[in-house]
């Protein structure tokens, strides 16, 4: 999607400049020559304006058509999570709570983790995210996924991982001093190598946090964005 | 604002161009439209964030609406006299624009002492501006009204100052022409001020 | 740019005016109507009170079409402001 | 001329006798006012300029010696990546081009003596010094100036706990914005009344030069949209300094409040400062091409549409704001189409140049250059205006780049295009022209140098405001970008030895310039260089627009505006 994006607009890019470049070149001053005389206010003359106009703004009607599906699937839609966990971000961390075998918050198999948000590799992970002080943003580079975390209110986001590895989360919405310290580490794990988390975290119980939502998505999309 | 560029604008004709634009009350109606930005700017957030708590409730129940009632109309009154000042200059009276000049500067005067009152009074009752979100907007909105009357107030003082026997047939009618419009528009928030921090909280 | 002279009399008729329309309005709460008739006439009445203030004291009636635009762009900006903020601003409780 | 009323002579006697500073420090005249805009802004450009060395030298090579100033500490980094931000848009950009051109050429354009309110604009220059001086001041408070980034997002910029020791600072950024935006809104009104109602005879609204348009259309949006956030610069000064919360989400109050209002004037001001730019720009061309401007009406009328439609945009810059995301999708609608009217700005410009006879001098060049960049940061406005790729680009180096391509193409390279191509109607003198080319080569390569990078950055994920990028290791592979970038920006900074060298030496030791050395049309060229007291030995009748050139049947290949008359003056 993005790509494209850019394609498109590199190509008007290339497009424009080379004519501006050519013109330069074209038409520099030569003695005893006058320059046309063309006002441009006519239609017949301003059509040689429009006609690119109008390509742009095909072009930008066709781009906003083809994000907004993409937008709404990110933003608007939650598909139905394998696991819900509540990210609350401070100045200057992160802390990931997890409901627990019970799948619920709140009650006192919750396990509060900080700066590490484990995760198991091809379900749909919600997050419910608030900030204790200031503006931050949750931001994976690896997963294309971004969104502010606002102070006195909760603001849901979910991704879906589904290469196994560490990959780093940053606050992208500067928060003070040590905002560019503000680091989390995103664990994917394999469904066998999270099954062992889940156990050493919670002994007791066999199951594992959430187990009982609707299963994981086939990844189609693979990534965000 | 009071420069010689009119007498040079006026000097310009005659005219290709319509400018009969006198170009105080232009540049009065442009500064006009920037304030209504800012007040209007105020008073919408007001309205939303009202609306985001569902209401102001209790807090919002304690403004003296009587008092502000009485101070809206004092402000009526005072552009009353400012009407019949602007009619008095046209006709080329100087002291009697004066005196009902001197009549609408009281009335602003006025304005403020009762405010004052009423601020006393508020702060008395423990509705200081950290109380609640309400009386924040209450004084930041009157206290920027407060700050454009009291300007008025000092403008209309100086004109008074600046009439003398020896001042130009139709100075004064000039200045009073975009003067009395920003006056006119002091008065034209109030309105809306009243009705949102002194009716509307405190209705139904 | 004045056509009409604006006279004493018309300056007291406007002032009476403005005073019926404070009464409407401010009667509005001692008379106890329920609050979402008593806000519509509380506006109703600010708008009309603003109104007279600017057709007559501030001379709109007869003004340029510019200075109509300059006085009622921010108004309508402000509106369309206020409308879009509602959703966000307003609504998210 | 002969039924120019006597009354209207210019009074140069008068002037004369004012005292010095009468007549430099407390002028009341438009064209000493511009000019002292112009050396505000380039003192507080260099100063930006600067701070943007030392924390550009920190991200390239993080944490080594800064030369000439040492090791950066992150709350330092911080303080001058805010203030850059703050100086540049509000202290350079809009000082230089509403300020210093839009004084100096509104009445000159319209054929007035002076702006229409002198005092009010005199007033409104000295405000502006006194918020640059109140900014500046903030560096030597106890506890540095304010670190919350330009846009001052609340709850970080509201209470000091959040930012330790910036109290001062960040009230005195408040107060000094407030300020500003008070004397932008003085020259406001000026800028209108004058160019409504102070046109000299046969200046029609359709014969106005599009600079004057422009700086108008700038001014509107300007009044339009400051107004809600003045209001909520006060809420804010009030949450600091009192105790308030209006801002606070702790007392209730909701944090996006202040992102909407900044926003709300946030984006029109973007166009404040681009749209005179590239007024500055449409003047150039059509003199360097000899050729009227092509599409003077379109243009008009598209900054008309552009200027209405910036009202309607500005939550792009809150797609991933947590607002709410149904409001995201008619924001990304009217962004992309906000392209339109722009593109018919600028397809106009370049086709000004077809079948043209472009000289390429100074001015030229920096117009040239000027829109050239300003095409880059107009596509790459799109990707950023489309919900869906904003989420992945938002605050990265890309949008840095994206803006800076917008913003210095117009402030800082149409600017300085305009001082050369104005410089001989404000000082009398010519600057050089061959070492204003080595200062547009530097500066223009420089810039693309360190904002070519940018963008990549940006696209491999790089966040801006990070003040020590080895924390993570996604950024590695992207270091060596920075380091470019800082080269570049090194590359612009040598540039603006050759550039300060010939300003004041043009000034005291320039040719002398006679009234119309680029026989350009516009009413400014018809009269003196530089222009008496009161601009004009006579005001001129107007007899035709501002862009007639090559006539077909003329003997010369320009038609200036004024009647024939004035022209006596203007033998170039």
């Amino acid at each position: 999607m993005l790509k494209l994006i850019i394609y498109v607009v590199g190509t008007i890019f290339v497009l424009v400049e080379g004519t501006l470049l050519a013109f330069v070149i074209l038409y520099r001053r030569r003695k005893g020559e006058r320059a046309a005389f063309v006002r441009g206010d006519s239609l017949r003359q301003l059509s040689w304006v429009l006609i690119p106009v109008v390509i742009v703004a095909f072009l930008d009607v066709a781009i906003d058509v083809m994000a907004k599906p993409v937008w709404e699937l990110i933003k608007e839609q939650s598909p139905p999570p394998g696991l819900t966990v509540k990210l609350a971000a401070l100045q200057f961390g992160w802390e990931f709570t997890y409901p627990g075998p019970d799948g619920k918050f709140g009650t006192p198999d919750d396990l509060v983790q900080t700066t590490f948000l484990t995760v198991p590799a091809g379900q749909v992970i919600r997050l419910l995210m608030t900030s204790k002080d200031v503006i931050h943003s949750f931001y994976v580079p690896q997963l294309r996924l971004r969104q502010d975390i606002i102070p006195g209110r909760e603001i849901p986001a979910w991704f879906e991982a589904t290469q196994p590895g560490k990959y780093e989360i940053a606050c992208s919405q500067l928060c003070g001093i040590s905002h560019f310290a503000m680091k989390g580490i995103l664990r994917v794990l394999t469904p066998d190598e999270y099954k062992q988390w889940v156990s050493q975290h919670w002994p007791k119980s066999g199951a594992g946090p959430g187990k009982s939502a609707s299963g994981a998505r086939s990844s189609a999309t693979g990534k965000e964005g | 604002m009071a420069n010689s560029a009119v007498e040079i604008g006026i000097a310009h004709a005659p005219h290709e161009v319509p400018t009969s634009f006198e170009l105080g009350k232009l540049g009065m109606w442009v500064f006009l439209a920037g304030e209504t930005m800012v007040f209007g700017g105020l008073m919408g957030v007001f309205i939303l964030v009202g609306i985001s708590h569902g209401g102001w409730g209790p807090d919002g129940a304690h403004v003296n609406w009587l008092l502000g009632a009485f101070n809206t109309l004092i402000l009526f009154t005072s552009s009353l006299t400012a009407a019949l000042a602007q009619g008095a200059a046209r006709v080329q009276d100087s002291p009697r624009a004066k005196r009902y000049l001197s009549a609408t500067a009281l009335l602003g005067v006025l304005f403020l002492v009762i405010k004052g009152f009423e601020y006393a009074g508020d702060f008395r009752d423990g509705f200081t501006p950290l109380a609640a979100l309400f009386w924040s907007f209450y004084y930041v909105m009157t206290g920027l009204h407060v700050l454009h009357l009291f300007a008025g107030i000092v403008v209309l003082f100086g004109l008074m100052f600046m009439v003398t026997p020896r001042t130009p047939a139709g100075w004064l009618e000039r200045k009073l022409k975009y003067v009395c419009l920003y006056w006119y528009f002091v008065e034209a928030v109030w309105v809306f001020l009243f009705a949102l921090v002194y009716l509307a909280p405190t209705a139904g | 740019m004045e056509q009409t002279e604006f006279s004493a009399s018309d300056s007291l008729k406007t002032w009476a005016l403005l005073v019926v329309l404070l009464l409407v309005g401010a009667l509005a709460v001692p008379l106890g109507l329920p609050r979402s008739l008593a806000l519509w006439v509380i506006f109703a009445a600010a708008t009309a009170q603003a109104y007279v203030i600017g057709r007559y004291y501030m001379r709109l009636r007869s003004e340029d079409v510019l200075i109509y635009t300059l006085a009622l762009l921010p108004v309508v900006t402000v509106i369309i402001l206020a409308f879009v903020l509602t959703p966000d601003v307003a609504m998210h409780r | 001329m002969a039924e120019t009323s006597p009354e209207a002579v210019p009074s140069t006697e008068a002037h004369e006798q004012m005292g010095f500073w009468q007549r430099y420090l407390f002028s009341v005249d438009h064209k000493v006012i511009g000019k002292q805009y112009l050396f505000l802004g380039l003192f507080m450009g260099f100063v930006g300029v600067g701070l943007s060395f030392i924390f550009r030298w920190q991200l390239a090579w993080p944490g080594t010696a800064v030369p000439l100033w040492g090791k950066v500490t992150a709350p330092q980094y911080y303080e001058f990546v805010t203030m850059h931000g703050t100086i540049m848009v509000f202290f350079v950009a809009m000082p230089v081009l509403l300020g210093a051109f839009g004084n100096f050429l509104i009445p000159l354009m319209v054929g007035a003596r002076d702006m229409a309110f002198p005092r009010l604009n005199a007033t409104s220059f000295w405000t502006i010094f006194v918020g640059s001086v109140l900014l500046l001041l903030s560096f030597f408070v106890p506890g540095g100036g304010s670190r919350a980034g330009w846009t001052n997002y609340v709850p970080l910029s509201d209470a000091s706990k959040y930012l330790p020791g910036t109290y001062w600072g960040g009230n005195l950024w408040l107060i000094a914005v407030a300020i500003d935006f008070a004397s932008v809104l003085m020259g406001g009104i000026n800028f209108l009344t004058t160019a409504i109602a102070m046109r000299a005879p046969g200046m029609t609204i359709w014969r106005m030069p599009l600079l004057v348009w422009e700086e108008l259309v700038a001014s509107v949006l300007f009044m339009l949209s400051v107004g809600p956030l003045i209001a909520g610069v006060v809420m804010l000064l009030f949450d600091r300094m009192v105790g308030t919360g209006f801002f606070l989400p702790d007392k209730g109050a909701d944090p996006l409040l202040w992102q909407h209002l900044f926003w709300f004037f946030g984006h029109p001001e973007v166009y404040v400062v681009a749209v005179p730019g590239l007024g500055i720009a449409m003047e150039i061309l059509p003199v360097f091409s000899r050729k009227p401007i092509f599409g003077y009406h379109a243009i008009v009328w598209s900054t008309l549409v552009a200027g209405t439609l910036s009202f309607t945009i500005w939550a792009h810059h809150m797609f991933v704001s947590g607002m709410d995301p149904t409001l995201a999708e008619p924001f990304s609608v009217t962004t992309v189409a906000i392209s339109v009217p722009f593109a018919v700005i600028l397809f106009c410009m370049i086709a000004t140049l077809w079948r043209g006879q472009i000289t390429l001098s100074t001015p030229m060049l920096f117009a040239l250059g000027a829109l050239a960049n300003f095409i880059l940061g107009g596509v790459t406005g799109i990707p950023l205006g489309t919900d869906a790729s904003d989420i992945y680009l938002h605050d990265t180096y890309f949008v840095i780049a994206h803006f800076h391509n917008t913003l210095v193409p117009a402030a800082i390279i149409a600017g300085f295009g305009g001082i050369y191509y104005w410089f001989p109607k404000m000082f009398g003198r010519m600057m050089n022209d061959a070492w204003g080319k080595v200062h547009f080569i530097f500066t223009w390569v420089g810039f693309n140098m360190v904002f070519i990078p940018l963008f990549l950055i940006g696209l491999g994920g790089g966040q801006r405001r990070i003040y020590m990028s080895s924390v993570y290791t996604y950024y590695k592979p992207l270091q060596p970008l920075h380091v470019i970038a800082t080269i570049g920006l090194i590359v612009i900074i040598v540039g603006q030895i050759p550039f300060l060298v010939n300003f004041f030496m043009s000034m005291f030791r320039g040719a002398k310039a006679p009234a119309n050395p680029w026989n350009a049309n516009t009413l400014e060229w018809a009269t003196d260089s530089p222009p008496p007291h009161e601009n004009f030995h006579a005001i001129p009748t107007v007899v035709r627009g501002p862009y007639e050139y090559s006539v077909p049947g003329m003997e010369q290949d320009w038609a200036p505006q004024a009647a024939a008359v004035e022209s006596g003056a203007a033998q170039g």
